[in-house]
């Protein structure tokens, strides 16, 4: 089945077993947990549209959706994405300062 | 003699700020109880005394001569903001009515809430930037004072962070109002907004927007301030936590209304849009997500709270009016059946945990409870006829309307997670089977009757609003239209 | 940041950079607009322009930071055990009395000595800059810090237990409760007689509330309005405020006496 | 040299090492140092926005012409705004170290790392 190779849906197991290393490996919190990967995904692909549109820039919307294809072959990102969003300080304090920084480029030097 | 002017506008604020100051004299006292219901009632007509218009304080009215300025502080109210007033004390209102039957319930709670009402109306009603930003830092210390209250370390700890990084957002906050105070030489919005639309930019008025974005993601929850926010509703008593996010879902209103009156028609505002959009976004996205990894309920709720601010963002990002009634009405709605939520969380809390895995098989228990729990998630979902689902059309349509398809797919994708978690969340306290001796657990609880008499009431306006959305749409139409330009992405 | 990683460290050194240059880059390219500046200099309210922009152009500015300071008192007492719903967390914190020592930094008796004077001294100060907050440089705010500065000396160079000048926590609380509300109450006094809140009531049955000399005046304006009581009131609020803080702060008895129940 | 562009660049600086000290310390006590830095920075370009070249203090004197005085006094309003920060800064940074004297007697240390770590 090469179609299962690419997709997450092979990776169920794996993902149960994750889940479960947290205590939450009943059928109904894994179930939320892929569907969470895919809204991931899914909002991932339409904000790489957006951006392909705001810019005109075909090539764009082709690498960054081949990207996250590569990221959905490669592993569940969702555990990650956990980890950043944990509420330890120095994490929080990173993804603050990374922001203020994105934000400064975005209304200083680009416009 | 100054002649008589009968508006009583500054009660809104000032006769709870009395009060919190007699209740927190008096915390011990056993008449704060009997005090705090009192004070409930009388909140829910406070918002009826203002009268639309203008209010100077001190009379420091538009000076003529030289400078054709507000000189003093104005506060504005109009139908929109009364809606929004009347949403907040109402709300304010029913979780005082709950907090009554608290066994541990003392005056200093009592007059951090008021504080808070009153702060975030004044937010609400401003139309002065700095005062703004003195009722935004009462508000971040009421915040940071409510949730210390539950007393666990966890709460000490979320509210010290919560501290620790709004010190940083406000002061920076103060930075960018002192950069639009040097750049046009006024406090008062309506005048500032003026100079901003005749004169061009300087770096000192993009450092001002870049501050005053700041203190809005910090503010309204945005990413990445998310983590903060939702430990803080997560970490608070859980009928705290739904005022708690009343004041943040009004608060994010109010700036997000300001940095739109300020900016909203000028050139240079369109990558401050996108930025918008992208933050309001990440809310949804994250919020959602995180919820969907959620095992505790509040936790969940927490969660869920921040992808409902995201959405509130994003129609107000866009910008158009129609998108801005989409916003207010969705943060009014969102209010109302959040605080539903979180007070039906209070009453299963009863149940000794909010561990979703602990709990199971309530329903005949608390049936009505349940259903009226059931009605707020549905809400949130978007399934008519309730109130989400009117908002959540609007916002869909405000950003087809804007020519941005991809976002009301996102919003489309993120309400089908909503429906995930919430239906799993209900399954898990609910239906779930459990075993003889939790049964013989539940026997024992015992519901207050007042949580179950504010949560009626929400439910109600829940079904109420869904049904005539009109009620509160067609007050805050003239208001965006007012502020709001229309644009569409034509790529 | 401690325990990121160098990659991390490198991101977040760079968006440092980029925010410090922005900000440091929009102060330097400050040019300040007049704009309403020129109608607050140009009007004559009291000599001293700063007292009246506080307390008569932006009054409600002041009432929302002493309500500021009430909030910050409120919170620190809770978090020391103040009225909250659950104390089990200070409880297990402070179970061994044995912690239960009041702050004494054995100061040698030269600074014992010395410290009374001139905390007296300091208060006194603090009156005057109150009381003439209008005319002079000064205020409520200055001079309550001032008054809560002599206080705090005061009890470090003493210790809070045997310190001569002792203000009790109740006779604090309600300093400063009185201080809020009468600042509240005037407000309402505006509302009543003009239907302003917060204006500077200049007569009241054609009583002047605030008689000042002739030789402040200027174009036969005698009139300060309220804004020497609205000072007195945010002076008793400022010195009760900041001296409960450091009560709070400096003495664990408050703690024991709340988590005793 | 330009007074007023010396006290603007100064404020920068210190608004630019408060945020330093708040993002990269770990101290939790120096984190809130940090914090009342960058609220000084902010006080100090308020003021420095209110000063005028060879201005008088904006006390009024009768033995001043009142002309000449009000062309030339400093701009009394950011002043009040700062009055207003100071005691709003002084309140959060009381309840931040009320929060720090809990959390040390807990941990023992104050390193921001172990204090408000993961939980």
């Amino acid at each position: 089945m090469i179609i299962s190779k690419v997709g997450i849906f092979m990776k169920y197991d794996e993902f149960k077993r994750e889940m479960e290393k947290e205590g939450t490996g009943d059928s109904m919190s894994v179930g939320a947990g892929l569907t969470g990967e895919i809204i991931l995904y899914g909002s991932l692909v339409m904000v790489m549209f957006l951006l392909s549109r705001v810019f005109s820039e075909v090539l764009l919307a082709i690498v960054g959706i081949s990207i996250i294809g590569i990221g959905i072959s490669t592993m569940p990102l969702i555990f990650k994405f956990k980890e950043e969003n944990s509420n330890q300080m120095n994490i929080q304090l990173f993804w603050i300062s990374i922001f203020v920084g994105v934000l400064s480029v975005a209304l200083y030097l680009a416009k | 003699m100054v002649k008589k002017m009968d508006n009583f506008l500054p009660l809104i604020v000032v006769f709870p700020l009395i009060m919190s100051i007699i209740f927190s004299y008096i915390y011990k006292s056993k008449i704060v109880r009997i005090l705090t219901f009192l004070m409930a009632l009388i909140l829910v007509v406070l918002p009826f005394f203002g009268t639309y218009g203008t209010y100077f304080f001190g009379d420091h009215a538009i000076a003529l001569g030289s400078t054709s300025l507000t000189s003093g502080i104005a506060y504005v109210l109009n139908p929109a903001k009364n809606v929004m007033v009347f949403t907040l004390m109402l709300i304010g209102s029913l979780i005082l009515i709950s907090a009554t039957g608290e066994k541990k319930l003392n005056g200093i709670f009592t007059s951090l809430m008021l504080m808070g009402l009153a702060s975030v109306s004044a937010i609400i009603m401003a139309e002065d930037i700095f005062n703004l930003y003195v009722f935004y830092e009462i508000a971040t210390i009421t915040q940071a004072g409510l949730v210390i209250a539950s007393g666990t370390e966890n709460a000490y700890k979320a509210a010290f962070r919560y501290l620790l990084i709004g010190t940083m957002a406000g002061s920076l906050l103060l930075l960018g109002i002192a950069l639009l105070l040097s750049a046009t030489g006024t406090l008062n919005i309506e005048d500032m907004r003026n100079f901003l639309a005749n004169n061009s930019a300087t770096p000192a008025i993009y450092g001002g927007l870049l501050m005053l974005i700041i203190g809005l993601g910090y503010g309204g929850g945005l990413p990445p301030f998310h983590t903060i926010k939702a430990d803080m509703y997560s970490r608070a008593r859980p009928f705290v936590a739904s005022m708690l996010q009343t004041y943040s879902k009004f608060v994010l209103i109010a700036l997000m209304i300001v940095i739109l009156k300020l900016f909203g028609g000028l050139p240079y505002f369109n990558i401050t849009r996108g930025v918008l959009i992208a933050l309001s976004i990440g809310g949804m996205v994250f919020g959602t997500v995180m919820a969907l990894l959620q095992n505790d309920y509040k936790k969940l709720l927490a969660y869920h709270t921040i992808s409902q601010g995201g959405y509130v963002a994003a129609g107000l990002a866009i910008g158009t009016p129609l998108g801005i009634v989409a916003g207010i009405f969705h943060g009014i709605n969102h209010a109302i059946y959040k605080s539903a939520l979180f007070l039906g969380a209070h009453i299963v809390s009863k149940a000794k945990s909010s561990n979703m895995a602990k709990l199971g098989g309530l329903l005949p228990f608390m049936p009505f409870v349940a259903f009226m729990i059931l009605c707020a998630k549905l809400a949130t979902i978007g399934i008519p006829p309730l109130n989400g689902f009117q908002s959540k059309l609007l916002l869909i349509d405000a950003a087809m309307k804007a020519n941005i398809p991809e976002l009301a797919i996102i919003m489309i994708l993120v309400s089908i997670g909503t429906f995930v978690y919430m239906m799993k969340a209900f399954y898990l306290i609910f239906l779930k089977p459990c075993s003889e001796e939790q049964i013989e657990e539940y026997k024992n609880i015992k519901i207050s009757k007042y949580s179950v008499f504010s949560l009626a009431i929400l439910t109600v306006l829940c079904i109420l609003l869904g049904i005539y959305p009109d009620i509160v749409v067609d007050r805050i139409y003239p208001f965006a239209k007012d502020i709001g330009i229309n644009w569409a992405l034509n790529k | 940041m401690g325990v990121l990683s160098s990659n991390r460290e490198i991101a977040v050194s760079l968006s440092f950079i980029l925010f410090g240059s922005v900000i440091f880059y929009s102060i330097y390219s400050i040019d300040v607009v007049e704009g309403i500046n020129a109608l607050y200099t140009s009007t004559y309210i009291i000599p001293n322009y700063v007292t009246a922009v506080l307390f008569d152009w932006r009054g409600f500015d002041t009432l929302g930071e002493c309500f500021i300071l009430i909030n910050s008192v409120l919170v620190a007492g809770m978090v020391f055990g103040k009225g909250l719903f659950n104390r089990g967390f200070l409880k297990e914190l402070y179970r061994d009395k044995k912690t239960c020592e009041d702050m004494d930094l054995g100061f040698t008796p030269i600074i014992k000595v010395l410290a009374i004077p001139m905390s007296i001294v300091l208060m006194l100060l603090g009156i005057v800059v109150i009381l003439g907050g209008h005319i002079t440089p000064g205020g409520g705010f200055q001079g309550g810090s001032l008054i809560a500065a002599a206080y705090v000396l005061a009890i470090i160079s003493f210790g809070i237990r045997k310190c001569p000048i002792n203000f009790s926590h109740k006779f604090l609380e309600t300093l400063e409760s009185f201080g809020a509300l009468t600042f509240l109450i005037l407000g309402l006094l505006g509302m009543a007689i003009s239907g302003y809140y917060l204006f500077n009531v200049g007569e009241i049955y054609g009583m002047n509330p605030f008689p000042s000399p002739l030789s402040i005046a200027q174009n036969g304006s005698l009139n300060v309005g309220i804004i020497p009581y609205l000072n007195m009131a945010v002076g008793l609020k400022v010195l009760a405020g900041l001296s409960t803080i450091t009560t709070l702060l400096i003495s664990e008895r408050i703690i024991f006496k709340n988590i005793k129940d | 040299m330009d007074l007023q562009l010396a006290s603007f660049i100064a404020a920068g600086v210190l608004v630019v090492v408060g945020l330093y000290g708040f993002f990269f310390v770990d101290n939790i006590i120096k984190k809130v140092i940090a914090l009342s830095i960058i609220e000084n920075g902010v006080n100090l370009t308020l003021v420095s926005m209110g000063y005028r070249e060879g201005g008088y203090a904006p006390i009024y004197l009768p033995t001043l012409k009142f002309q000449l005085f009000s062309t030339n006094m400093a701009y009394p309003l950011p002043q009040a705004l700062v009055l207003t920060n100071i005691v709003i800064g002084a309140s959060m940074l009381a309840i931040m170290l009320a929060l720090s004297v809990v959390f040390y007697k807990k941990y023992k240390t104050l390193k921001t790392s172990i204090i408000l770590k993961e939980d």
